[in-house]
Formats: C-alpha cells, structure tokens, sequence
C-alpha cells in the first residue's frame, strides 16, 4: 500500500510475519486478508482479523459440519446464529437457552474463569430480552489424584456460585467427571436459560442509518486481551507462565445491566443489542452492522475506559466484562441514559450506523481500521478438515463375576462419577425465585414458569467415554440421555443447546471424533424430534498434543403442562410396585462398573436405538402424565442397580427385587439404553404393563418398594444408611471438609 | 397491613418476598427504591436478602449507610416494624439496628440447603401464630451467616428473650453462636434473620412450614 | 497522597479463613507455622496534601464504612 | 517471628469491590478520593527465627497458595 494511505490509517507499524503468527493467522490466511482490503492491515485492524477469524469466532473448521445439524422444528422460534436459541413454550412465553465453554481461562485461574462463563452465558441470554430463570454446568476435571484437581474443583465451584448467587440465578443441575484425560484440560460448560415474551424478543441485526450505536455497562480495561485467540489456542507447559490477563468478573455489576436492560427494552427504546463477549467491541459491532447490512462507524475516544492511555488496538480486543452494545430510537436517547445512570452503570454514544457497509473505526481524530463490514465475517476462513475414523474397538472380552455383590455396589455408589454431587449444588442457590420445582439431585431441575402450573425442565448430558470408544453411538447418546432425563420427570423434550468440546481439529483422527459425533448428535436430535437452537464449539482442547476426551455435552429444556403432575425418582410409600421399562440388559462395554470394579475402560459402548428410545420414552412420559407412576429414573452411569439405589436413598425407602435367573452383574450393572425403572401403585402395575404390552414394549415387575434395605434376590442386601454414607461420603472427604 | 420492601442494587430476593408477602397476607407491599430517601407510610418495612452493592467490602455495610436506612432507624425508633431477611439481616446489624455480626459461614463455602429452625419466641409479630419451641423446615442460601456478639450482648438477647429463631438438630450450616439464627431488638419492632422463609410456603417448595411466620404479620398490623 | 489500611478481627474472634489457610500451608508441607490471621487491605489515593488532615479524614473513613468496629480493627499509614 | 503478607490485584486488573468502596466513600460525603483499591492482608507467626529462612519461606507460601499470581501480586514484610 502507498504511504499517503497508510498516514490516513495511523500507526505505520509494519506487519511482519511474525506478527501475523503471534495473531494466530497462518500465512494464507493473512494472504486472504490481503486480497480482501487491497493493502496491508493496520496493527489495529490485524487484531480484528485475529479476532473474527480465530475459531472462537469463526467456528472455521466445524462450521460445514454444525451446518447438517437439524435446527427448525415447529416450536423454534430462533436457531443457531443469535446470542441464544429461542423456542415457543406456549401461551406466548418464550425460552431462551444456551451454553457456551469457558475451559482455559478456568483452568488457569478456576475462581475468575468460571465466574466470567457464567457471566458471559447469562448475557447471552438477557441480550434477547429475557429474564435468566435457571443455570446449568457440565463441568469436567482431571483424576481426583492429581495434584491440581481439589484446587480446581473447589475454584471452579466456588466461582459458578459466586457470580450465579450473586447475579440471582437459579443454578439448579449439571453434571461433574472426573478423568485423566482432563488434567491438562479442564472443561467448564455453562448453561442459562431465560424467559421472554415471544412478541419481546430483541436481535442483534442494527437497522437505519445514522442512528447512535451506545455503548453500555461497565468501563472499558486491558481485560483478557487475546483472550479470544487465546481460547483457541492449544496449551502447552508454558501456558502457565504465558499468565494471558484472566478477566475478573463483578456479578453486580451484571445484575444492574439486567435489570437496566430490561428497564430499556420496555421502554422501546432497543432497536438491536449485543453484548459484548470474546473480543468484545470488535465482534458486537461487527455482528450488528454485517447482520443489518449496514456500515458503522466508532470512535474510540468516546468508549468510557478504566485504565489510561488505551490504544485503539486494545479497545477493539478488550474483553472486559457486563458490557453491551446498542442501537438506540434517537429520540428515546436522554431517557435511556437515565435509565442506566439509576443503576450507576456507563452510557456513552460511540457511534453511528451508516449505509458504508464498512466498519470504520476513529481514535484521536485518525482512522485506525477501515474494513468492509460483511467481509469481515462472510469471507472468514471455512475448512474442510480432512478427517479419519477412529479405529473401532474390539468386542468386549468375558467379564468375570465377582461375588460380593454388596461391596461392589458400595464402592460403584462411592466411586467419584457416581457419588452424590451435593457437595457442589449446595454451593449454589438452587432455590432463588421461589420457582424451583425440582432440585439438582433428581434426573432433570424442574422450574415452575406460571401460576397455572406450566413447567420448564432442563438437564446436561454426555458420557465421554462412550463417545470415544465409537463418536458416533457417543453422540447419538448424549442426545438420548438428556431427552431421557427430560422424560424421566414428565417433560415433553422441546431442544437443545450443545457445547462440542474436543481436541486439535487439525489431526485427521480428532476432526473424525468431531464429524462422527455431531453425525450422532445430529441424527438423534432428528429421530426425537429435539432440534438443535444454539450452541458453542471449544477446539484445541489438549496438552502436550494429549486432547481430552470427546465432549460434546447437551443441555435440552423440555416443557411440563403442569409441575403438580411432575415425576421425581424418590420411591414415595410402601408397597408400591417397581417396574422396568424397556428390559434387562447386560452390555458392560464401557461401564463404569466394569472401569471401576475391573479396571478395565474397553468394549464398544451401549448402542442407541433411537426408535426404542423414542417409543420407551412417550410411554413413559404419557404414565407419568396419566398420574399412574410414584417414582421415576432413567437407567444411565452405573446400570439397573445404582439407579435403583439413588431412588432409594432419594425417597428413603428400601426395596427388595425378586430373584430371577435374568438378574446377574451383567444386568444390574449393564447401561443399556433406553431403559427406566418406574414405582406405582400395586393397583396401577397390571394396567401400565398392559399398556407397554400393547406398544410391543417389554416392562417388567421386579419388586416392590419397602423396607430400609436394598434387597435384590439371594444377591444383593444392603441398609440405607451404608449406602447413603457411601453416596454422600466421597465428595466431601475428597475435597476435605474446608474444601 | 401495609408493608414496603426496600431495593437496594444488588438485591435479588425481592420478587421471593412479594410473592409471599402478596399471597400469605393479601396485600401486595409497596417497591421502594433505596434512592428515594424517605419511606412511603407503612406498618412494615422488609429488607430481603441478596447481594446490595455486591456485598463487596462486607455484606450489607455499603447499603446499610444509605440515606434511606436513616430514615429507616429514625423510623424504627419511633416502632415502624422492620423485617430483615438473609442480607436484610446483615444490612440491619450493620446498620446498627440489631445488635453483633454475620462472619463468614465457619466452613467457608456458600451453603444452600434445608435446615430446622426452633422458634424461640412466639410472642413477636413475625411469630405470634407458631408455638414456642416449634420446630420449622426451612431453606438458607448465604456465605456470611456466622452470627456473633460478645459475651454481654449474647446474654442480653439469650435473657430477654430476643433470640427468635434458634437452628435446631444439629442443622446449624454456618457456625452461629449458640445456634442462633435470628434475633430482635430490644422494643421487638426490628427481626432479623438469615434463613428464608419465604421459600418454604406452598407446596411447590415441598412444604409449607413458613406459611404462619407470614400469616402472624396480620395479627400484628 | 497515598493511604494504607489494614482492617484485621480483633483478637478473640475466630478467624476461619486463617485456619483453613494455616491448615492449607501445613498439607502444603509448610512447617514451625504458629497461628495465620487474615485481613483486609484497602489503597487508597488522596488528594488532600496536609498529612493531619488526611490522617482524620481516613479515621472517619474507618470508623463510617472501612471497618466493622463491632469485629474489626484498623490500622491507618499515611505514605 | 512476625510476617505481615499484603496481596493486592496486578495494575489493571478490574477490582470490583475497590470500585464500590469508592462510590460508597463518595456517597458519604467523602472528597478528593482518587481511586481505591481492596487487596487482602495476611498475618503469620513463624517459628523461623533466621530471617533470610523466613522470608524464602514466606516466597513459596505465596506462590504456592497465598496469592494467585495471575492476577494478584502480593509483598512481604518481616518484623
Ligand atoms: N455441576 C453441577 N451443578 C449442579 N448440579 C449438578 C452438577 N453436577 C451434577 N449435578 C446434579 O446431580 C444429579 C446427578 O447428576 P448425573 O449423575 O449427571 O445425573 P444423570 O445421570 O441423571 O444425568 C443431577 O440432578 C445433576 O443436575
Ligand atoms: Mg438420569
């Protein structure tokens, strides 16, 4: 490029090829910037490129792949491409849900990392104009031997509370692992889910010119700079002492934005919104321009900033926290600045929109970047990856049977996958807003949405060891549980958000793990009916070229018409029969019986007849709504036998199973799919057998409820209380009792 | 009976406290924002729990020196009843209207769990429909409900009969001393306690043990 | 000019923090660790320039808002 | 002996909590406050008498445990 241009765009700062590196763009990328301006980029507009085209915020190597996932359905109102998925509840209500990864930054500083996630997905949500109404995590850490795992543990769970009881959410369900594989690699899947009115919603797509783009919330400061390339950068030992600025998060703060949020919205003052996230003005700009087919134009000297003599390049990647971006009605301007002095939060016009269709960017009265606005991110980088298939796993070798059975269930009730999580939830305010029906502890939180009753149930799933074994069946799973979690309470499933957590997609073998599993993930959502609304892909997950394992974690809602006809899986009263629905199995391939009791992690894992499932699934539902089950629980981690366990110790009432030549550790411990164990009432068990009967579905009696023991035949015999010491036992004597 | 609950930025249980105040007693309290800095005519002023300003510094200390709980103590002083629940109850003692503080629960992590809760005194207008030594279910969700007071103050409050609520079978989540869960003032017109009943009045809750705590506010008005 | 405040609990009353931060040391494999008191610590920037001035302004600071004289102790340097 | 810890957020690291200490001093009528900032202040009794032991002891305490350095720099004081 000419000098004179270069003047008129400040900073003559040579690009060199190190530059381009140390912005995580590969030579032919910055090649594609090239081509694409006609010049060489100004320092201030490289980082804009590293921001929008890193794969955090270009989704470049599964975009093709994301795309074949099933999105509409007929109670999606928004899908994949907004801040959050929404979908139609009915009555005009609206649920706005999604989950997002914040899995480096938690492990380099557990506290701030988690905290910030949640902070960020909470905004995703209010964004669009609703009020979070729950919470959720999936949260995965390495062996509990490991010398970091307590601390990150405890930093992590401390953070979700800290910012979630702060902010005043909910936080009701989730999920916890613990595996090797993720010593290096921590993940933190945070999920917020909120309600609006569906003729309320508000999008990020600016539109007319000339009107003020404000900017909103707290100051801008050197927060996370490169955060966002950060994310999708793989680690390595030095990602330590690398110390990348961790941002700290003020839930307080996010809490006057909401409510200053919802304050302007109903005063009609919103013409579009988007908070600001990974690379925050850059990308929240960006996103409203190219989305309204519209130019805009910032000036950087107007951004409220907190620290001094900021750089126009670190105000572009700054990614300070609880900021928004907003095109405002003119004439609503004074009385949307009142609004937010009230709540002691910024408000500065920094901007405009105009019909350039380039994103022009000032700072002390020069042009620092000049970039075509839709470019920017339709000609982001889009690979096609190349990939393999794993190599698929041998046939599980015979498993001997052990023959205390009792010690068995013990330490599978002990074992750290199994353990009661209470530990961790009782860290969270689960019952803030008076709505909480169900709690964490049960198959899925349920959460009471109006005075007649209507319910929202959510839940998180994947098991990760399935989905490495073989990524298909793994991904088809993770789906299916999460819809039978959903079932398992009463819910009709509605959809889903997912958070696709793998390796370096630039290995053939981990870009395999990828396509199969959202090959899975996709072809189950189809076959029941549960399309996919929002989501967030994490890539480079790995240490020392180790990836973790496959994660693709799925986090559905589903509807309840009325929580009072909501099924819980605490056993309720003496004398009810229990039932087993969908028959005995025995597939012990990747079990955690088989890894915890044997040592063995091997075998393909339990396939999913997405066909069973679904037949299974609205049998069950339709039991439950017809008022004819006490007690419900989807057969998951651990078999027959531990679910029947966590009904027990959940209702605090025994049970005795007949004995049966069909009942051995293969069956009691198996995690065959699409199964539950029912209770009811004796006078009910003819009737709900008749009906599975009638649908070709095999159900069972198996026993009844009583007792304060857990009795299986000639096998099994074992007292509430040892089981519940050994339930309750693990988290807190792991973590110590100060955690 | 009117009543008035006071917002504060930070504050999150307000809505939990309308909806029992509303369908317990009848009559839906007025919202007062803290920047008005006079209170409207009630009989009951209620702080509920959150997170005012963050409780960054302490819980409830930046709130408690705002103008509004001026007026509130001025007001106190001459028997408006005052209710203080969770950082209702931190703002309160900060404030100076109650007595002693809320440290750090002892096993330093947020607990939000069922606990029991003794009602100590009956003859209060937050528990004139409970019998004494009644035993309650209820939820706590806090960080900082270590309740402490020196030697004297504890004795004062244990012989007058100002401990209201007691935390009963060895349910104790914070370390509190001697069990001590709420309290009130000398003249009995300002309660504070960290539990929340409001959370445990209709069946959606799984039980409704607190339901009379909010039906007593009718006798007292 | 530029303040220091420490804000520390007055003797006698447990200070769970330090224990979990002493008992966190030892299993760290710290030893001859006597006792572990924590605080707080607040910077303050001034514009008053009079040393005296400052000094009871920051008292009243103290004595309004900074610290809970119910439970806390302060110590007030002045750079 | 006596060591007095004090660990405050590294410059430029958002400090919500000096923020609202700040805007709280304001509301109170207090003037001329140019920023504060809210670190925390730690007390240790060691049986160490060689001071040199000490203050290496006290390092590694704080890398290992009393602060985190990512976002947190802390200084030691030896009496
Ligand atoms: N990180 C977490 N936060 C909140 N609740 C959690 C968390 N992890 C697990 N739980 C709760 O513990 C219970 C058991 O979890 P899990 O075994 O994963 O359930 P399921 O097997 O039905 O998927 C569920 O109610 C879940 O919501
Ligand atoms: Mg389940």
């Amino acid at each position: 490029m000419t000098r004179a241009s270069m003047d008129a765009l400040g900073s003559p700062r040579a690009i060199t090829p190190e530059l381009v590196q140390q912005h995580g763009l590969k030579p032919e990328e910055y090649k594609r910037v090239l081509d694409l301006i006609g010049r060489e980029p100004t320092i201030t507009e490289l980082g804009i490129f590293s921001a929008m085209w890193n794969e955090h915020c270009s989704y470049k190597s599964s975009k093709v792949w994301l795309k074949t996932l099933p999105t509409s359905g007929a109670r999606v109102i928004q899908g994949p491409g907004e801040n959050a998925g929404v979908v139609d509840f009915g009555d005009g209500d609206a649920i706005i849900f999604k989950m997002e990864s914040h899995n480096h930054p938690s492990f380099i500083e557990p506290y701030q990392g988690a905290a910030t996630g949640v902070g960020g997905i909470l905004r995703d949500v209010f964004t669009m104009g609703a009020r979070p109404i729950a919470a959720l995590n999936a949260l995965r850490f390495g062996a509990p031997s490991h010398p970091r795992t307590r601390h990150l543990v405890s930093g992590v769970v401390a953070g979700i509370g800290g910012y979630g009881n702060s902010f005043g959410v909910p936080t009701v369900g989730g999920e916890v692992n613990f595996h090797s594989r993720y010593n290096g690699n921590i993940l933190v899947n945070a999920m917020a889910i909120g309600v609006a009115k569906s003729d309320r919603l508000f999008y990020s797509k600016a539109q007319g010119v000339g009107l003020p783009v404000v900017y909103l919330g707290a100051k801008t400061g050197r927060d996370g700079i490169h955060g966002a390339t950060m994310a999708s950068a793989e680690f390595d030992e030095r990602a330590e002492e690398k110390r990348p600025t961790v941002q700290v998060g003020d839930p307080f703060t996010e809490k006057c934005l909401l409510e200053a949020c919802l304050e302007l919205m109903a005063s009609g003052a919103v013409v579009a919104i988007q908070d600001m996230g990974a690379a925050g003005l850059t990308c929240s700009a960006v996103e409203m321009g190219a989305k309204g087919d519209l130019g805009i134009d910032l000036d950087l000297d107007r951004v409220p900033c907190r620290e001094e003599g900021m750089t126009a390049y670190e105000m572009m990647l700054s990614e300070s926290q609880e900021r928004m971006l907003m095109v405002l009605k003119p004439e609503k301007e004074k009385e949307a600045e009142a609004i937010f002095r009230k709540w002691g939060l910024d408000f500065a016009v920094v901007g405009q929109t105009t019909d350039t269709l380039r994103f022009r960017v000032k700072h002390r009265d020069r042009l620092v970047a000049d970039l075509p606005i839709k470019e920017l991110g339709d000609q982001a980088p889009c690979y096609q990856r190349p990939w393999i298939p794993p190599k698929r796993v041998q046939a599980l070798a015979p498993v001997a049977a052990p023959n205390d059975l009792n010690a068995v269930l013990l330490t599978l009730m002990g074992s750290p996958d199994l353990c009661s999580r209470r530990w961790v939830w009782e860290q969270y305010d689960h019952l803030i807003q008076s709505n909480t029906a169900q709690r964490p502890g049960g198959d899925a939180a349920v959460i009471r949405l109006n005075d007649q009753g209507k319910a929202l149930a959510a839940a998180t799933d994947v098991t990760p060891r399935y989905v490495e074994a073989d990524p298909y069946e793994g991904g088809k799973q993770a789906v299916a549980e999460c819809w039978r979690n959903l079932t398992a309470v009463g819910a009709l499933p509605v959809a889903v958000t997912d958070n696709l957590n793998f390796g370096n997609p630039e290995r053939p073998e981990i870009m395999g793990q990828f396509v199969l599993a959202v090959k899975g993930v996709g072809d189950a959502c189809r076959a029941l009916n549960f399309p996919v609304v929002s989501g967030n892909v994490s890539l480079y997950n790995e240490t020392n070229g180790k990836a973790i394992m496959p994660t693709p974690a799925i986090g559905g809602v589903g509807l309840i018409r009325d929580w009072r006809f909501m099924a819980t899986l605490a056993f309720k009263a003496e004398g009810d029969e229990i039932l087993l629905i969908g028959g005995h199995g025995g597939h012990l391939g990747q079990s955690i019986y088989l890894r915890e009791i044997h040592g063995r992690e091997e075998g393909p894992p339990p396939p999913v007849d997405l066909d069973r499932e679904k037949r299974h699934g609205d049998l069950v539902r339709d039991l439950i709504a017809n008022g004819l089950v006490t007690a419900c629980h989807d057969i998951a981690d651990g078999g027959l036998l531990v679910a029947l366990a966590e009904m027990a110790l959940a209702g605090g009432l025994g049970a005795r199973l007949e004995a049966s030549d069909r009942i051995d550790h293969a069956s009691l411990f198996g995690e065959d799919q699409a199964r539950y164990l029912i209770a009811c009432k004796a006078a009910h068990a003819q009737d709900t057998m008749a009906r599975a009967g009638r649908l070709g579905i095999e159900a069972l009696r198996l026993g009844a409820v009583t007792g304060s023991r857990l009795i299986v035949g000639g096998l099994v015999s074992i007292s509430l209380e040892d089981l519940r010491a050994a339930h309750e036992g693990w988290f807190p004597a792991f973590m110590g009792s100060r955690g | 009976m009117k009543s008035a609950i006071i917002l504060f930025p930070g504050i999150n249980r307000e809505c939990d406290m309308q909806r029992a105040l509303t369908t317990v007693t009848g009559s839906a309290p007025l919202m007062v924002w803290h920047g008005e800095s006079a209170l409207p005519k009630v009989d009951l002023a209620v702080i509920p729990g959150g997170f005012s300003y963050g409780d960054y510094l302490r819980c409830g200390a930046i709130a408690a020196r705002s103008p509004i709980m001026a007026d509130i103590r001025a007001k106190a002083a001459k028997g408006l009843k005052v209710l203080g629940v969770c950082n209702g109850f931190q703002i309160l003692t900060e404030s100076g209207l109650l007595p002693g503080a809320l440290l750090r629960n002892s096993e330093l992590r947020f607990v939000c769990r069922q606990v029991k809760l003794t009602v100590e005194n009956n003859e209060t207008f937050f528990t004139n429909k409970l019998a004494k030594g009644q035993v309650l279910r209820c939820p706590v969700a806090h960080g900082e409900g270590n309740y402490i007071a020196d030697e004297p103050t504890i004795r004062r409050l244990e012989e007058n009969g100002r401990v209201v609520f007691r935390y009963a079978e060895e349910t104790n989540p914070n370390g509190a001393i001697s069990n001590i869960a709420g309290i009130m003032n000398e003249a009995g017109n300002v309660i504070g306690l960290m539990p929340h009943p409001e959370n445990m009045i209709e069946p959606l809750h799984g039980a409704t043990d607190c339901r009379p705590l909010f039906e007593s506010l009718k006798v007292a008005a | 000019m530029k303040a220091k405040i420490t804000i520390t609990l007055k003797k006698g009353i447990l200070d769970p923090q330090g224990k979990a931060i002493e008992g966190a040391l030892g299993a760290l494999g710290f030893s001859g660790i006597e006792s572990v008191r924590q605080g707080k610590y607040i910077e303050l920037e001034l514009a008053e320039s009079d040393h005296d001035k400052a000094q009871s302004a920051l008292r009243a600071m103290c004595e309004k808002l900074l610290a809970n004289t119910v439970i806390e102790n302060y110590a007030i340097e002045l750079a």
